[in-house]
């Protein structure tokens, strides 16, 4: 489904790496690891479309990326809330997924913060939650944007020890019904199997 | 290479300026301050030129991701600027005994000023962002949103000065060009592109060298 | 255009979270044009005369003001980056920012113009031309800036650099559109200036979301 | 040639300020300009030779 070839990356004068290649299925999934400044991010932003390769291809589908299929495909999450803090979490979602042109009734979105611990705070501007819950708002997007490749980027930074085994569930999950992760961290991630990348 | 087009420069400058400054008569109606034209000219032309040379080559590297195109565009657009700021210079210097003001509100004039600010503009984007390569990208796309505008301003200066003309001076009349004034003014022209090729190819050299230090080539090149 | 339409609600609901922001620049616009009979003079004869470039020119200030927010919001909290990923494609969510931008910065302006002419002693009809003016010329003044916008995003000194890079393309707005007014008041008609104000807004409304596109897929890289 | 003398020339009928203004001007820019390209050329240059130095210091000290 997701292949990789070849890829290189350079930020300004530096030379990042070079020859990257992988190879995803259904249900695989593959932790991407390295220290600080190695590149995992701009890997991440590399597979997702946001910035060029210097060489290399990606491949989804067999169609070369990016296109509006692998887009329709795609979940990212990075490092940044993308939330609106002057929005409810529920508009957040709820707009979101119309600007993606997904239809998302407000059963199905109240049913995914509520499992993400947010009972309570759907109607609350996200300004005022915590760093840890404003991220789970944007880890409800998981449930409400059908997707068969999520790339998460750092997703289980911030988060407490019931959200992180409830983020390893959800990804489990996703594994389970056939879809595929590419996700990074430093720690060892609470999700069994996976291929591994060391850049 | 550069030697060569510096060569060709001078000469065609020195064969230029005799031809403006002992050649050329004197005008009837201008006296000895028409020879001004003998550099205004060719550096409004030169200014308008390069814009469209900058504007292709941006596009060049939009288009086809090539890396060099976006280092010519770079290299060029000081010359650009140059070049406005001259003919704006000469240009006042121009007007003052002719029409009596530094300025006039002329099409031409209002045009060629925001040309200069067009290029300001580019090289200020350029300065600005720290990634060459988005750097070039960025700046290809204002100068090609430039060039498109370049003739609607032009055209819309144009229309608001007959609107507002309320002297009478008309540039138009300029005087009658004599064979000499043309010859003159053709080596001028000449001599310009020369010089402009020439220092934007030693820009562009630098420029080269900065962004590829890191490569092997550049390494051996030095030597 | 579901999509398209949906950023629209969104960039609206998200003003009217922050009033503030939009009523800054209607109020500079306010200020500014009633700053310039104090600074001139009460005489009704020249105040009428240059009551459309003044009212023009503050205009396409007020219109740069809000500018620099246009994108930069959602590119820290990274909601711009989620729209370049969307499958819907970017220039539609670009082109319905853009006319958000128009809904709260320029129309305001628009629906302003005619009130303000009041203080220069326009009479009813030069007052239709000038709001027919702004009409067809604010969405042009937003559609080039939204390329500034997205030029400027994440740079240096971003505000001040915009001004330069969007200001002289502004020239050929502000000439048409104070024209229209004066042509009128000359009693030359403001036909043809109307109708090449409206050329040029669709020129600009088909090419200016692209180009926005380009210049925000740059500076997300 | 029309001119009689070198005053002449200089006094240029009368507009010695404005003719020799815009051609002075026009020098002086097309001079100073090559010369800061080339002094971007040798700083680039300059930079350059100190890296490789600086390469070759570093090979000497983990040699010895």
């Amino acid at each position: 489904m997701l292949n990789v070839s070849g890829l290189a990356c350079s930020r300004g004068e530096r030379r990042l790496f070079t020859d990257v290649g992988f190879s995803l299925d259904p249900g695989e999934w593959l932790h991407v690891q390295g220290e600080n400044g190695a590149g995992k991010t701009s890997l991440m932003r590399l597979l997702v479309g946001l910035s060029p390769a210097d060489a290399g291809e990606i491949r989804w589908r067999n169609e070369p990326t990016p296109s509006v299929e692998f887009r329709r495909d795609l979940i990212y999450l990075g490092h940044h809330a993308a939330v609106k803090e002057d929005l409810t979490p529920l508009e957040n979602l709820l707009l979101a997924a119309a600007l993606d042109g997904v239809g998302l009734d407000e059963r199905t979105a109240l049913a995914a913060l509520v499992r993400l611990g947010l009972r309570g705070r759907e109607d609350l501007p996200v300004r005022v939650l915590s760093a840890g819950q404003k991220r789970r708002v944007l880890l409800a997007r998981l449930l409400t944007r059908p997707a068969v490749i999520w790339v998460l980027d750092e997703a289980f930074n911030a988060l407490d020890v019931a959200a992180v085994r409830l983020l390893g569930d959800l990804i489990a999950e996703h594994l389970a019904a056939g879809g595929m992760a590419v996700l990074t961290s430093h720690q060892p991630l609470p999700v069994p199997g996976g291929k591994a990348l060391v850049l | 290479m550069i030697p060569w087009f510096w060569a060709a420069a001078i000469i065609f400058g020195v064969g230029g300026l005799w031809i403006s400054f002992f050649v050329a008569p004197t005008d009837a109606q201008q006296g000895e301050g028409y020879r001004i034209i003998f550099v205004h000219v060719p550096a409004s032309w030169m200014s308008m030129f390069i814009y469209l040379v900058m504007a292709f080559w941006a596009g060049l590297g939009l288009a086809l991701n090539t890396r060099v195109s976006g280092m010519m565009a770079q290299a060029l657009a000081p010359t650009g600027a140059l070049m406005a700021a001259l003919s704006l210079w000469t240009g006042a210097l121009w007007g003052k005994p002719m029409w009596g003001a530094w300025w006039v509100w002329d099409a031409r004039l209002t045009s060629e000023l925001i040309l200069f600010f067009l290029y300001l503009g580019f090289m200020a984007l350029q300065a600005a962002i720290d990634d060459p390569r988005r750097a070039d990208k960025a700046g290809a796309i204002l100068a090609l949103v430039g060039v498109v505008n370049i003739p609607i301003i032009y055209f819309s200066v144009k229309w608001w000065n007959t609107l507002h003309q309320g002297s009478t001076i008309n540039l138009n009349k300029a005087p009658s060009m004599a064979q000499t004034m043309l010859w003159g003014m053709l080596l001028m022209a000449l001599a310009f592109w020369m010089y402009s090729i020439a220092v934007a190819l030693m820009r562009v050299r630098a420029i080269i060298l900065e962004r590829e230090r890191h490569t092997e080539w550049v390494k051996h090149a030095v030597e | 255009m579901n999509a398209f339409l949906a950023t629209v609600r969104r960039d609206l609901l998200l003003a009217l979270r922050r009033k503030s922001e939009v009523l800054t620049a209607v109020f500079f616009f306010v200020i500014v044009t009633s700053l310039f009979p104090l600074g001139i003079g009460p005489e009704p004869v020249l105040l009428k005369k240059i009551a459309p470039g003044i009212l023009w020119v503050a205009a396409l200030l007020a219109t740069l003001l809000g500018l620099p927010r246009l994108f930069s919001a959602d590119h820290v909290d990274g909601t711009l980056e989620q729209m370049a990923l969307s499958p819907s494609p970017l220039g539609l969510l670009v082109a319905g920012k853009i006319l958000a931008h128009w809904l709260l910065c320029g129309l305001p302006l628009v629906l302003l113009a005619p009130i303000l002419g009041l203080q220069f002693d326009l009479d009813a009809s030069t007052l239709g031309i000038l709001t027919l003016a702004l009409l067809l010329g604010t969405p042009l003044l937003s559609l080039i800036g939204a390329i500034g916008a997205a030029l400027t995003l994440g740079v240096r000194g971003g505000g001040v650099l915009l001004a330069l890079l969007v200001l002289p393309l502004y020239i050929p707005a502000l000439i048409f559109g104070a024209g229209a007014v004066e042509a009128h008041s000359a009693g030359l008609g403001a036909g043809g200036h109307l109708s090449l104000l409206a050329a040029m807004l669709a020129l600009a409304g088909f090419f200016a979301p692209w180009a926005t596109t380009a210049a925000l897929r740059v500076a997300l890289e | 040639m029309q001119w009689n003398s070198v005053g002449e020339f200089f006094a240029m009928g009368g507009y010695a300020l404005y003719v020799w203004g815009s051609f002075g001007a026009c020098a002086l820019l097309m001079i100073a300009e090559p010369f800061l390209a080339r002094r971007r050329l040798s700083d680039v240059r300059k930079s350059l030779a100190r890296e490789r130095l600086a390469d070759e210091l570093e090979l000497q000290q983990k040699n010895s």
